[in-house]
């Protein structure tokens, strides 16, 4: 099953960006999606503290993936990753205090995240090192992306900024319904149907190109 | 000191929740063959049912257990056959193909309608009033329940609304023989090559007012037929697939093209005495 | 014998059909709607008129243009988003800025009606999720007042309503307190037979509960509105807060009061009875509105908000597949001795 | 139920369509000619088709047993006309199907003498003579069914019946047929029961009616044989207040199990039509050769109730009763449950009450269908208190596999109530129809 | 991993083997950051406990933090005492005490609210109010933070004790926006009237627990004024 | 040190802070497990259990670390604690009542990584709850879940036999769906205070 190193890893970063992204396709680790983007910057932090958890946690569970046995399989990768949240979590703390503050509970969470168990599972205990950070870096930042989309649409309607900016001129009304829970849920629920508008125009292009040329 | 205090206090917890571990694994384990989630890892997840299982993982059951052998699986390709069957050591006990086949020929240009249809546009539905309208009552009705419920695109309703079936794509999952409210397809593997295309089990040449390639029941394709090959019954041939069917013999003198031969390259062939009909357009409806 | 021309139609039976028919229940509704939104131009003036006709239009343009996209025929025809759109007009504070009187209107057409498959597929009230989704959105905008019958009400309208696009209205004039906040925060009853003939402050059409009660009764008399559903609502209201203002007349209202104020009625009569989001059965009906009744009653009393007609419709939209599906009619000659 | 039940003779839920019967009930019986050429199907009611007995070209007279029975789910058939036996072959029927048959070509200027047979003695009798007399007459319910009569009057041994009920509701629009043959065979309908009484061993009858009859009603008190239990009850008009269900919990109050017969509440119910025809052919040892049918609707110029011969091409009939140029559709029964018609080349059979002939006016262009809004009126209108509007939705999904099981599709015996009052015009018997035939299908194939 | 599991015996040593040394090294890890981390981290918290208190105690620039005993005595603080029974007195360049900052929390709209609030025992009134975390809506009921309008309020709030000196003489009293009149009051917001209430509910709770104790013992904080405040 | 009544807790973590519609924790369960009813009930019954199961667990854990002044530690631990329980507690189950397992077993392992089972953890320790507190937030909780999981559930069966428009079926749909259920449940604010 493991793949030689490095070999394809370009293919292993991209397919995480789009065509395998862990959000839009996936549909994983919706939590921090939904509750950490109410603005740009909290939605930035968490992709990235994700993307140091991930990268992390796919390098370390790569190279213990043959001393591990089966049955403790889960509990481990679970505890690699719970140490690298933690760490996570005092880097930011240290950072800055105002973007602990934000982000909540949702550092933590980060441990449960569904992708990362999820690439330690099917990719990181099947894989070398090489490849499996490759992955770890694509998928993260495949999820940044998609935090950001997210984050973006709620902080310009919700606030009518972006990163803290204002975009428009005074007297501009936000709308708080962008920041609350059902606005989060309801703006991935369009920016989905938007992804799989997308996607079939993409399918539909691909299936004409390949009557064309069959 | 920090240090050492939390090292040892992980390490004690995970000791602990290790023995636990290794107890209950001691303890509960329950049996469960591995190989089954790899073999239903390898197949395609269309838990179709042509395998002849309710699913894709009772199939990979059965295939570990020994009970069936990779062949049976339409949908997947050769080398997803290979590998379960390289990963099982057996054989992939690839079958002939078989394919859905449609026992009418009875399109709009050629078949009336007695009756006028109105309502629910799907062949259920017309089924259930006087049997849809359609002249010939065995006739196809033309409204493509076949076409939807086939989850392959493997049907596509041609320009006289009559069903065609793409061999490459029917993976023979049945779906259309069970919708088919006049009971028109069946599965029929690909080199059965001679084909009666009409079920209307009346005879005489009257029944060609409904519809102009039904089976008159004339019985040529019975005498020319070698040894018996195609019988008579009910006023409609019946191939004899278990005898040598090769032969295009017993088309040739058809007079309205109702037994045919399907051949792998030119598709559908009538014999040299069948009836030219070039008529594009619909028929008009009978009329009362 | 003789041939006739035409061939001869085959259709399913019953070959006769009562005449019933969804665009004229639905006409119906809009019938029965214009008294009181009559009314509501009446007391709130052009404000009221600009909002009704802002919300109608905009659903009615969602819903064709949606339909366009999805390559549909256009279901405007069928009246229903008329409604719709008429009665999300009604629940609105007169003087809403009417650009989010449209962005109200077309979120929950597109969102609540089209996307779950359009007329007849939508689990909830759409008028209520755009009021409710205006609610989330501009709460401050959305529990702003104006008073009712003011004196120029017919020949000025409220700064508020045409705020430019995407900015926040500034208010002139005065702001009237509805009754419901009046009592929650302030512990004042109004009087009921202000109420019940809406000279109160409040939503364009919640006010004139006579008119709403006299629409609603000559759609029940016409079997267009399943009257079990407000009847519920109404008898549980009225036997929970005449509960509860026995033990403390002072700190709970009356149950006259409970009932006329506030969007109850409108809410009752014509919003929980969308038969599209209610349960189909009789029983299923009483136990919906008895729910409806409870929740009102509990997030008045007691929840953060002084109303709660539309969260305790949504909510009970929510519950009412469980509803129809543990409630089904006992199918003769099935468990009866 | 939030309410008591009403006192009242009548069941819950159902509709009140139109009654449209005032143009046919004054019209007393006519006889009716003779076509051309008959179409004699051999199988005409439920069950297995009937055996010749005859050859082509062979000369039949009026009333011979031309097909005998072949098996206990079959009945005979008889010669309608003197005449010959044109040809044996496959013949149109009204569902579309083709089905063995018989055309015979009557005799022109034949008398048309009825022959005697065998008779049934009632004073002799015993239950089993009477049921194969049955058999051997071709006697099939007339109510529309066309269920063999006899295989009806078996009782299982294990059941006991006490009520005989004649169903002369007739609750379909337009159809006359019952209340003209109450007004017209009085005693045959007694000498019927008495028969019936017979053979099924229960203690009294009840002649149901709905209150638009009460002239029938009247008459038949008037008449009624002393000293026999024999009562006249009659029901509310409402739609379909004649199945036999229906009937049942209407005068006694009893609901048949779901899945299972009126025996199983102790009922048997026989249209009058079929008592009337008991009482007239067992006495005489004849068999079924022709049955009143009523022809009307807005098509036709000569309504009216006719004693008509089975096996008359409806071309013939409708001509015969004279049929507006612009009629578009026609149907075999009442505009409720009827089948269209897909051709005129259709015989009329047992089962057949009557037709109707719709012109363009009253058939405008198709309703627009609607998705299903949950008015919920078809679940006020169904009388078997089932759901027909989840049903009507399973059933466009093909959720056939729920229907049955969640929504006891089969219980539905196609009334039409739920698609007459349905304001979006959804077909939904219709697809109920679709969905038991896939059941079936899925039930034979496992 | 693929192949057929041979007997159920499960290999003790490697699951112990794979569980616990994973788990020591990763314990080591996150000690070693928490070390590396902590002065940082602890430095942070403090600049923003600081920056709120002096935001509260406008003028004061130097803290020091008390703690209420069990005897109902402020002595000085030590690290790793509750933070609920801490208080802050804020002095100003003269080492002069500016007020002591107290901290409050009671249920909001949504959740809980948390603020700082300063008190003057000179002046017998609350001079400042941070709101330390709060999930209110935006725009409507995090007002409570931003709006300059309300935070007016609590420039000068009474809460001067009665004659017995054990009671605030007023309590504290939410009205509606514009009605203030008497400067026990708080100018509600429109449209967030529940927060608002919410935070007069939190003051007038805290300041009947904490004023007449820190009143009566002014001296132990005025004391401690002079050079040696922290910062 | 919270003094919290039982009730307000109950209400609060049920239905004004609904944990999947307020707290956006264990989406991806409430995505996954809600198209049908009947599984839907049984994840919402899985999902009581080992809320009440980590709840305790955490409950202790905090003390242990507590006594030895580890707070760094707290994470690892309860994630392992909890980990560890679920899968022991399945694999009982699976051994003592396969009928059991059948019904609940299957969800067992997609709940241990899930964000609610932590969330609670982290916000009872935070909150500084008593036992009995913890116990009460934990049925709140998990009954919430339950609820919107079944709520979700009804609608979603009844949306099968609708005419969704192929670009926003499944995901799409249930997080519409799942936004105004979140609007309506607004309607509970205030009601814990
Ligand atoms: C049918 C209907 C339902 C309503 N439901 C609500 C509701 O659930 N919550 C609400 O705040 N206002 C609702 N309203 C508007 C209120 O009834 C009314 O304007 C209320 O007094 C607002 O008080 P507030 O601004 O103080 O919240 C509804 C109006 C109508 C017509
Ligand atoms: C919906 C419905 C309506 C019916 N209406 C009548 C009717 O009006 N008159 C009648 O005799 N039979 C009617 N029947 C048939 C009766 O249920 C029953 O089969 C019949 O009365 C039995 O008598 P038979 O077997 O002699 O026809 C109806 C059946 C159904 C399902
Ligand atoms: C989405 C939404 C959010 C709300 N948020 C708050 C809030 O954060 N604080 C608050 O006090 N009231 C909040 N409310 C409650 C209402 O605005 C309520 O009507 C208001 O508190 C009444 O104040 P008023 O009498 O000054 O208008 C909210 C209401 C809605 C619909
Ligand atoms: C009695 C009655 C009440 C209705 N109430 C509403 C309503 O409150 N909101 C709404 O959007 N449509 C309402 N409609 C119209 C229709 O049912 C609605 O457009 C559907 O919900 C859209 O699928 C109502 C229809 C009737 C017959
Ligand atoms: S539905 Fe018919 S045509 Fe389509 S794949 Fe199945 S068998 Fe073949
Ligand atoms: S083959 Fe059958 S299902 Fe297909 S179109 Fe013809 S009648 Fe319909
Ligand atoms: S057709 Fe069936 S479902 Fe409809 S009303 Fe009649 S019995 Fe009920
Ligand atoms: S009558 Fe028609 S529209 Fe009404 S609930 Fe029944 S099926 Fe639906
Ligand atoms: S990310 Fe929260 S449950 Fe998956």
């Amino acid at each position: 099953m493991a793949s030689p190193e490095a070999v394809g890893s370009t293919d292993e970063f991209i397919k995480g960006l789009w065509r395998e992204n862990p959000v839009f396709v996936q549909v994983l680790g919706m939590c921090p999606v939904l509750a950490v983007t109410n603005s740009g910057v909290n939605a930035l932090s968490m992709g990235l503290a994700t993307t140091f958890v991930i990268v992390l946690s796919n390098t370390l569970v790569s190279t213990l993936r043959n001393f591990i046995p089966k049955e403790v399989r889960i509990a481990t990768f679970i505890l690699i990753i719970a140490t690298f949240v933690t760490v996570v979590d005092y880097l930011i703390q240290a950072i800055s205090l105002d973007i602990h503050r934000a982000l909540g509970a949702f550092i933590s969470l980060i441990v449960v995240n569904c992708l990362i168990l999820g690439r330690a599972e099917a990719f990181a205990s099947k894989n070398g090192v090489g490849a499996s950070i490759m992955d770890g870096l694509g998928m993260g930042i495949g999820f940044t992306f998609a935090l950001l989309c997210l984050g973006g649409v709620r902080e310009i309607l919700g606030s009518g900024t972006l990163f803290g900016l204002a975009l428009f001129p005074a007297g501009f009304q936000p709308w708080v319904v962008m920041i609350l829970p059902s606005g989060g849920f309801f703006t991935l629920g369009v920016l989905l149907l938007v992804f799989n508008r997308i996607k079939s125009r993409q399918d539909e292009k691909r299936a004409v190109l390949q009557e064309a040329t069959s | 000191m920090i240090v050492v205090t939390s090292v040892a206090a992980i390490g004690g917890l995970t000791f602990l929740l290790a023995s636990m571990l290794i107890l209950a694994n001691r303890k509960f384990y329950v049996e469960e063959d591995p190989r089954i989630d790899r073999v239903e890892e390898m197949l395609p997840h269309s838990n179709c049912g042509a395998c002849g299982f309710p699913g894709c993982r009772p199939f990979a059951e059965a295939l570990v257990g020994g009970e069936a052998l990779p062949g049976k699986c339409t949908v997947s390709n050769d080398e997803g056959r290979a590998a379960i069957a390289d990963f099982l050591g057996v054989a992939v006990g690839q079958e002939i193909k078989v394919v859905a086949r449609l026992a009418c020929a009875g399109g709009v240009n050629v078949a009336r309608n007695r009756a006028h249809y109105g309502g629910t546009p799907t062949c259920l539905a017309a089924a259930q009033v006087a049997g849809g309208g359609k002249g010939c009552f065995w006739g196809c009705l033309g409204l493509g329940d076949c076409e939807r419920i086939c989850d392959f695109d493997a049907i596509t309703m041609d320009r006289h609304s009559l069903p065609v079936v793409d061999n490459d794509r029917c993976t023979a999952c049945g779906d259309c023989v069970d919708a088919c409210p006049k009971d028109l397809f069946s599965l029929q593997p690909v080199t059965h090559r001679l084909w009666v295309a009409c079920r209307n089990l009346e005879r005489g040449d009257e029944i060609l007012a409904n519809c102009e390639v039904a089976c008159t029941a004339c019985e040529r394709c019975a005498v020319d037929a070698p040894n018996g090959l195609v019988t008579m019954r009910d006023n409609l041939p019946v191939v004899d697939y278990s005898r040598p069917h090769d032969t295009r013999q017993p088309i040739e003198r058809c007079p309205t093209g109702a037994i045919v031969w399907i051949d792998e390259k030119q598709g559908v062939m009538k014999g040299a005495a069948a009836k030219k009909i070039i008529r594009h357009s619909a028929l008009p409806e009978a009329p009362t | 014998m003789t041939a006739r021309r035409d061939t001869l139609q085959i259709h399913t039976s019953p070959h006769i059909a009562s005449g019933a028919s969804v665009d004229t229940i639905m006409r119906n509704v809009v019938w029965a709607l214009l008294p009181v939104a009559a009314f509501s131009v009446y007391s709130f003036g052009l404000a009221a008129l600009f909002t009704l006709l802002a919300a109608t239009a905009s659903c009615v343009l969602t819903e064709h243009l949606m339909c366009r996209f999805a390559a549909r025929p256009t279901t405007v025809k069928d009246w229903s988003v008329t409604i719709t759109g008429l009665l999300y007009g009604l629940t609105l504070p007169p003087a809403l800025p009417l650009w989010m009187v449209v962005v109200g209107g077309m979120i929950g057409v597109a969102m609540a009606k089209f996307m779950f498959g359009g007329l007849g597929y939508n689990a909830f009230n759409p008028a209520l999720v755009s009021r409710a989704f205006l609610q989330a959105a501009f709460p401050a905008a959305m529990t702003t007042w104006t008073p009712a019958m003011l004196p120029d009400r017919f020949t000025s309208v409220p700064a508020s309503v045409f705020t430019f696009p995407f900015a926040a209205p500034v208010y002139d004039g005065a702001s009237g307190a509805t009754p419901l906040s009046l009592m929650k925060f302030d512990g004042q009853v109004t009087a009921t037979g202000d109420l019940l003939l809406g000279l109160t402050s409040g939503s364009t059409g919640e006010t004139c509960a006579v008119l709403i009660l006299v629409g609603g009764i000559y759609l029940a008399a016409r079997r267009m509105l399943n009257w079990r559903i407000p009847a519920a609502i109404f008898a549980t209201v009225a036997l929970l807060s005449s509960l509860f203002h026995v033990i403390d007349p002072e700190a709970y209202p009356p149950a006259g009061f409970m009932l006329f104020s506030g969007g109850l009625m409108l809410g009752a009569v014509f919003m929980a009875t969308d038969m599209v989001a209610s349960p189909i059965t009789a029983l299923g009906s009483v136990i919906y509105g008895i729910l409806i009744g409870v929740l009102i009653t509990v997030i008045r009393l007691w929840g953060g908000m002084p109303e709660g007609v539309m969260y305790a419709i949504l909510l009970a939209n929510a519950v009412s597949p469980h509803i129809d599906h543990l409630v089904q009619p006992r199918v003769y000659g099935t468990g009866r001795g | 139920m939030i309410f008591p039940r009403r006192q009242r003779r009548s069941f819950d839920h159902g509709i009140h369509p139109p009654e449209a019967k005032d143009d046919t009930r004054g019209l007393p019986i006519r006889q009716f000619p003779f076509a051309p050429v008959m179409i004699i199907p051999l199988l005409q009611h439920m069950g297995r088709p009937a055996l010749p007995l005859v050859r082509e070209g062979q000369e039949v007279a009026r009333g011979q047993c031309i097909a005998e029975p072949d098996g206990f789910m079959s009945v005979a058939m008889h010669a309608p006309a003197s005449g010959v036996i044109q040809r044996i072959g496959l013949v149109p029927t009204i569902n579309g199907k083709m089905v063995p048959g018989i055309y015979l070509k009557p005799f022109p200027g034949s008398s048309q003498e009825v022959g005697e047979g065998a008779p049934c003695d009632l004073a002799l009798a015993t239950p089993e003579n009477i049921i194969s007399a049955i058999q051997q007459a071709g006697i099939v319910g007339l109510g529309g069914a066309a269920f063999p009569t006899h295989v009806k009057l078996k009782i299982p041994d294990d059941r006991q019946i006490d009520t005989l009920i004649i169903n002369g509701v007739e609750c379909e629009p337009y159809l006359t047929t019952d209340h003209r043959v109450m007004l017209e065979q009085q005693p045959d309908i007694f000498m019927g029961i008495r028969y019936l009484i017979r053979v099924t061993g229960a203690q009294r009858a009840i002649i149901g009616i709905e209150a638009n009859k009460l002239d029938v009603a009247q008459s038949l008190r008037d008449h009624l044989p002393a000293g026999e239990p024999v009562t006249v009850e009659v029901a509310e008009v409402k739609y379909p207040q004649g199945a036999e269900k229906m009937l049942i919990t209407a005068l006694l109050d009893r609901e048949v199990p779901s899945g299972g017969l009126p025996s199983d509440v102790g009922v048997v119910v026989v249209n009058v039509a079929t008592t009337a025809e008991i009482g007239r052919l067992l006495p005489a040892g004849r068999g079924i050769q022709e049955r009143v049918i009523t022809i009307g609707g807005p098509g036709i110029r000569k309504k009216g109730n006719y004693r008509i011969p089975i096996g008359t091409p409806l071309r013939f009939a409708l001509e015969y009763a004279g049929m507006a140029d612009n009629v578009s559709r026609v149907f075999l029964g009442g505009p409720m449950m009827g089948q269209a018609l897909p051709s005129l080349d259709i015989p009329i059979t047992k089962g057949t009450s009557g037709f109707i002939a719709f012109t363009e006016n009253e058939t405008a262009a198709d309703p627009l269908e609607y998705p299903c809004i949950h008015c919920g009126y078809c679940v006020d209108a169904c009388p078997l208190f089932l759901n027909p509007s989840q049903l009507g939705l399973l059933a466009k999904s093909g959720r056939y596999d729920a229907m049955v099981q969640d929504y006891h599709l089969m219980d539905c015996f196609e009334c039409g109530s739920c698609a007459y009052v349905c304001p979006a015009h959804i077909p939904l018997v219709q697809r109920f129809r679709g969905a038991k035939t896939m059941v079936r299908k899925q039930q034979a194939a496992s | 991993m693929d192949k057929a599991r041979e007997g159920e015996t499960i290999r003790v040593w490697p699951m112990y083997r794979a569980l616990v040394g994973v788990g020591m090294l990763c314990g080591l890890l996150i000690v070693t950051v928490f070390v590396l981390t902590l002065p940082v981290i602890e430095r942070n918290q403090a600049e923003a406990l600081e920056r709120a208190v002096f935001q509260v105690l406008p003028g004061a620039i130097s803290k020091r933090s008390f703690l209420l005993g069990e005897d109902d005595a402020f002595r000085p603080a030590q690290a790793g005492d509750p933070p609920p029974q801490t208080v802050h007195a804020g002095f100003d360049a003269g080492g002069n005490l500016v007020g002591i900052a107290v901290q409050g929390q009671g249920m909001g709209y949504q959740d809980v609210i948390r603020v700082l609030y300063g008190y003057a025992p000179g002046r017998q009134a609350i001079i400042g109010l941070q709101v330390l975390a709060s999930k209110e809506t935006p725009g409507l009921g995090d007002k409570i933070e931003k709006d300059p309008a309300f935070l007016e309020n609590f420039h000068a709030l009474d809460v001067s004790l009665d004659a017995g000196g054990q009671a605030i003489a007023h309590p504290i009293e939410p009205v509606k926006s514009g009605e203030k009149t008497d400067p026990w009051q708080i100018d509600g917001i429109t449209g967030a009237t529940i927060s608002s209430k919410a935070i007069a509910g939190i003051l007038r709770e805290g300041s009947r627990h904490w004023i007449p104790r820190i009143y009566h013992q002014r001296r132990v904080f005025e004391s401690a004024g002079g050079s040696d405040g922290e910062s | 040190m919270s003094d919290e009544a039982l009730g307000t807790i109950f209400l609060n973590a049920c239905l004004v802070n609904n944990f999947v519609l307020a707290y956006f924790l264990g989406i991806c369960p409430f995505l996954g497990v809600s198209a049908k009813l009947e599984t839907a009930t049984r994840m919402g019954g899985a999902v009581c259990f080992v809320m009440l199961v980590s709840s305790v667990c955490a409950f202790g854990i905090n003390q242990l670390l507590i006594a030895i002044n580890a707070p760094y530690l707290q994470l690892i631990s309860y994630i392992v604690v909890i980990a560890s329980t679920v899968q022991l507690v399945e694999m009982f189950i699976k051994k003592m009542s396969p009928a059991l397992f059948r019904q609940l077993g299957i969800f067992l392992p997609l709940i241990t990584t899930n964000c609610a089972i932590l969330g609670l953890a982290l916000f009872q320790t935070n909150k500084g709850y008593d036992f009995l507190q913890c116990i009460v937030y934990a049925l709140g909780a998990g009954i919430g879940f339950t609820l919107a999981l079944i709520l979700m559930a009804g609608i979603r069966e009844k949306l099968e036999l609708a005419t969704v428009p192929h670009l926003v079926q499944g995901t799409a749909i249930t997080l519409i769906i799942a936004g105004i259920l979140s609007l309506s449940f607004m309607g509970f604010a205030g009601l814990g205070a």
